[in-house]
């Protein structure tokens, strides 16, 4: 039966006050109508992860919903530092912000560990690194096959898991193409997921190309139709980063002040993703993508 | 003074670093300039990965992030990032990997973590990123960093990505292969000494001069016997770097020498 | 460069009496045509590792190449036994048959252990069976997050990998849609990588829907042009499984007898699979897949 | 006798275990048709997925291998082997599972690896393929085999496949959970004791004596008080299972009673 329905309704019965939440998408895909969403709704005390917390996270800590963050890179991408972030770290405004940090082979290892029911998963990588001797979750083990020894990280269960994607049907059978990110590995090993689309198509068009599909619905919540629900972050085929946006939020985040401004104006000021949309006029046209489409293949036997 | 930045230097300089067949972990800034640089002069086999999963990319624009669209439209593969670590970097396919950091020591250990003490940061910066496996699982790395005390301090306030530790044989005695091997500045180009591993001078920029880089360096720098001039950038190389890779100077801004 | 070659030359540079040989595929496009090349080259001394063993292992063993094998399950599909690999291990005939079994989860983790230059990998799986009495290999650890006791299984690295695919470009990157198996694992974890595809296409290909792509050339040594390369196995949008070649080996197979004729005549008996597929004559069109295109996709941006 | 054979009716009452929205493992031959008649009379919302990585299948023929391309063609997802069993299987995403097997004993162990000693086997049978994760993994399984003392013995001659091992609560002392629920053989059906696991008989096949049942079990098996009648399959049934599932009588070829 359909899972659809709408955003507000998905956060609202789907992210609860507490939960260690995971939005994922590496650069491509980032749920950000979604964390808009879980700021409106006033969600406290959150366990938020990701491998790179970005814009959306930044805007998470700014709005004292997170209590604690999980990651691997805090910084915007080819600009320079998350303000926010660094406020909270640094000087625990407007709370502090517990952290738990691995790299981002550690992050996709915790998740492929916590989507494959494992407690952990070992790696030759850690050597020397002064990450394990402030981060007490990295444990060595020896190996049972030759004397060497492997560093691992725990497996990570997420209780809600939200991605955004190109394309699902109204059960929640999720097609991806472009960078995969660590979006099946997390959706895998939450206890709950909402996969938040750019359009959802009939079961026919998954049907037609089944290697495509990263997350099958038998492990999905709620599906959610949000068109460019990943902006500022891009949608491979739809729309392009806006790298705009990313350079001008140095400035608007460097003061708490002016990343409140945003919130007030851009996620508080709006009800949802139609007006944000609305709201950005033109802009959202010279976003969008060409066309270079794929030679198809046959599945026929 | 010749018309090339300090950066383009350091572009063409790393760019010589890379042969036709290398498969090369690229980040962005330099590194991706001079990946592109030399995909274009002399390695045209070159393999460009990206940790956000592309796989023999073509960039028709300059990347701004390790995850641009730009990156997987035309590549030869975009896979999962749980293969790009397992499968290609654990696995020894990544020949060259490129780290930046806020600071690099004597034995070529890299911070990207935190100025000051971890639990009270004076200065948090973003971590390591892919940058500590990079260290440790690539068979060569080459760095870029600005030569400074603060940037090149004797010992790193926080190891992310594990050099040669605190030198001699420390690394492979925890099971490590590679490491750094080249450490290219804003002044000069270092290697590391085979037995101390210790960083040493072994070319100065054009107008640098060897009282300069100690001057600006945390340790009582050594300069290798046979002491060289960096060679300038070509004038092919920088008109490609301007036309072609950063036509908007995104990367490059300073025109000055 | 290119790196295109015929089956002979592939196999004569690359396959090495007593290698450690895999020729992976689910099922689906298992490389029989490269099977019968190693048979007339006379490869000896092979430990040949596969889930299913299926009908090419069986001709391996028959025709005397294989010394061990590794698998974890030895049958014909919906049929019955194999029946070379009985009389192998039942009466060690051609030649006694060392054998090292685990199950289908069990190989897969080998595979990706090896990929992933892991000296194991571990699993909630086996605990009861009595296969980790008889196989020295599995090895139970303890994890370092709990009391758990979890099994273990050693990373598999190959000294040959060899798949069949729908296409490659001439450098070896390699594109696969249908079922993928275990290659993508297998090719990483072994030293040298045959790839024979039905079809050689230009990059332009490769590059229109690069998520398609499982082996990347970087990890290729060779690839040969071989249609109709998998038969009697299938070519998902080629052509379908030929069952009843599946349901007639148990009568060809059943004596050596039978089986040694086969080989005389289908495998020494011919030079190359050109002249294979000539001698089977209209079967060839009747197995002929019909067309159900996928929708495309676009990569613009 | 009525009009079906024993096979059907085997097919028929392997399909009421499932239920809509059942994740279900599917074999070859009696499961595979057992869920395809479960799908079309009953339980419509079941997933059907094969080790090969076939998800969410609608096949348009009768399989005659689990990597049959009709399960493929019109699939919601074609997955990676490392995928089915990391992520669905061990993950604890699977509801049902169906095993088969050369024997089966007492507390629900299967062997489908060797007769007689392993070293020296008396028969070598295909081995475990999927067989021992899903006994191990799967939340619930069922399993179909023939009833006779050489296919229900006292005790397997390998453990190729977990059940309740020596029965009581060696199973959950292992670590695992889940495990055989149902046993369906040719002469009846029999499920595990709560306290000791040991397979009960609750139900015989019309025309089936219960001495019959005796005289082809391997053990003193016990019957449940309150001993059914297993309910033959309806005209509805059988008539799905001749004209649409197996036409040409591929797995169920005699029509004998």
């Amino acid at each position: 039966m359909s899972k659809v329905m709408t955003m507000k309704e998905a956060v609202g019965r789907l992210v609860r006050d507490g939960d260690l939440v995971v939005m994922e998408g590496f650069t491509h895909l980032i749920p950000f109508a979604a964390g808009h969403e879980i700021i409106r709704q006033g969600r406290r005390d959150l366990t938020i992860a990701r491998l790179t917390p970005d814009l959306i996270y930044d805007q998470l800590i700014a709005a004292g919903c997170a209590r604690k963050m999980i990651f691997s890179w805090a910084g915007n991408p080819g600009v320079g530092p998350l303000h926010a972030f660094r406020r909270a770290v640094e000087k625990g405004t407007p709370r502090p912000l517990e952290i738990e940090e691995y790299t981002h082979f550690g992050m996709v290892l915790r998740f492929m560990a916590g989507a494959s029911n494992l407690p952990f998963l070992p790696t030759r990588n850690y050597p020397g690194t002064d990450l394990t001797k402030v981060n007490p979750a990295f444990k060595q083990i020896r190996s049972p096959y030759s004397d060497e020894s492997l560093w691992c990280v725990p497996g990570l269960r997420p209780d809600i898991t939200i991605v955004h994607a190109q394309r699902a049907d109204n059960e929640g059978n999720t097609q991806v193409w472009g960078l995969y990110g660590v979006q099946k590995e997390a959706a895998f090993a939450s206890q709950r997921v909402i996969v938040t689309v750019e359009e959802i198509v009939d079961a026919s068009v998954i049907r037609s190309d089944p290697n495509r599909t990263i997350i099958p619905g038998i492990i999905v919540s709620a599906v959610v139709h949000e068109p460019f629900g990943a902006h500022p972050s891009f949608v491979q085929g739809a729309y392009d980063r806006d790298n705009d946006f990313y350079v001008a939020w140095d400035a608007v985040s460097k003061e708490a002040g002016g990343l409140k401004a945003y919130l007030d104006e851009w996620v508080y000021g709006v009800p949802d993703r139609a007006a944000y949309i609305k709201k950005m006029g033109a802009r959202v046209r010279e976003l969008q993508a060409d066309t270079q489409m794929c030679a198809p293949v046959n599945y026929g036997f | 003074m010749a018309d090339y930045t300090t950066s383009e230097l350091m572009v063409a300089r790393a760019s010589k670093e890379l042969t036709s067949g290398d498969v090369v972990f690229v980040g962005i800034g330099v590194p991706s300039l001079a990946v592109n640089l030399a995909y274009r002069m002399h390695a045209p086999g070159l393999c460009m990965i990206y940790e956000s999963g592309a796989v023999g990319c073509v960039p028709t624009r300059l990347p701004i992030s390790i995850g641009d669209p730009c990156l997987v439209t035309g590549s030869l593969a975009v896979v999962p990032m749980l293969d790009v670590f397992n499968l290609y970097l654990q696995n020894g396919k990544i020949d060259v990997g490129f780290l930046g950091g806020a600071q690099v020591d004597r034995f070529g250990n890299i911070n990207s973590t935190v100025i000051g003490d971890y639990a009270k940061p004076k200065v948090r910066l973003p971590g390591s990123g892919g940058a500590c496996e990079i260290a440790a699982l690539a068979k060569k790395v080459v760095i870029t960093i600005n030569n400074s005390k603060r940037t090149l301090p004797e010992r790193v306030d926080f190891v992310t990505s594990p050099g040669y530790l605190r030198g001699g044989r420390e690394r492979e005695s925890l099971g490590l292969s590679g490491g750094p091997d080249l450490v290219i500045t804003d002044m000069g180009v270092y290697r590391f000494d085979p037995e101390t591993r210790e960083m040493v001078l072994v070319s100065i920029h054009p107008g640098i001069t060897l009282e300069t880089v100690r001057a600006n360096t945390g340790w009582e720098v050594k300069a290798a016997a046979d002491l060289q001039e960096t060679p300038p950038p070509t004038p092919k190389e920088i008109k490609i770097i301007r036309d072609e890779l950063d036509p908007q100077g995104i990367f490059l801004r300073s025109r000055a020498g």
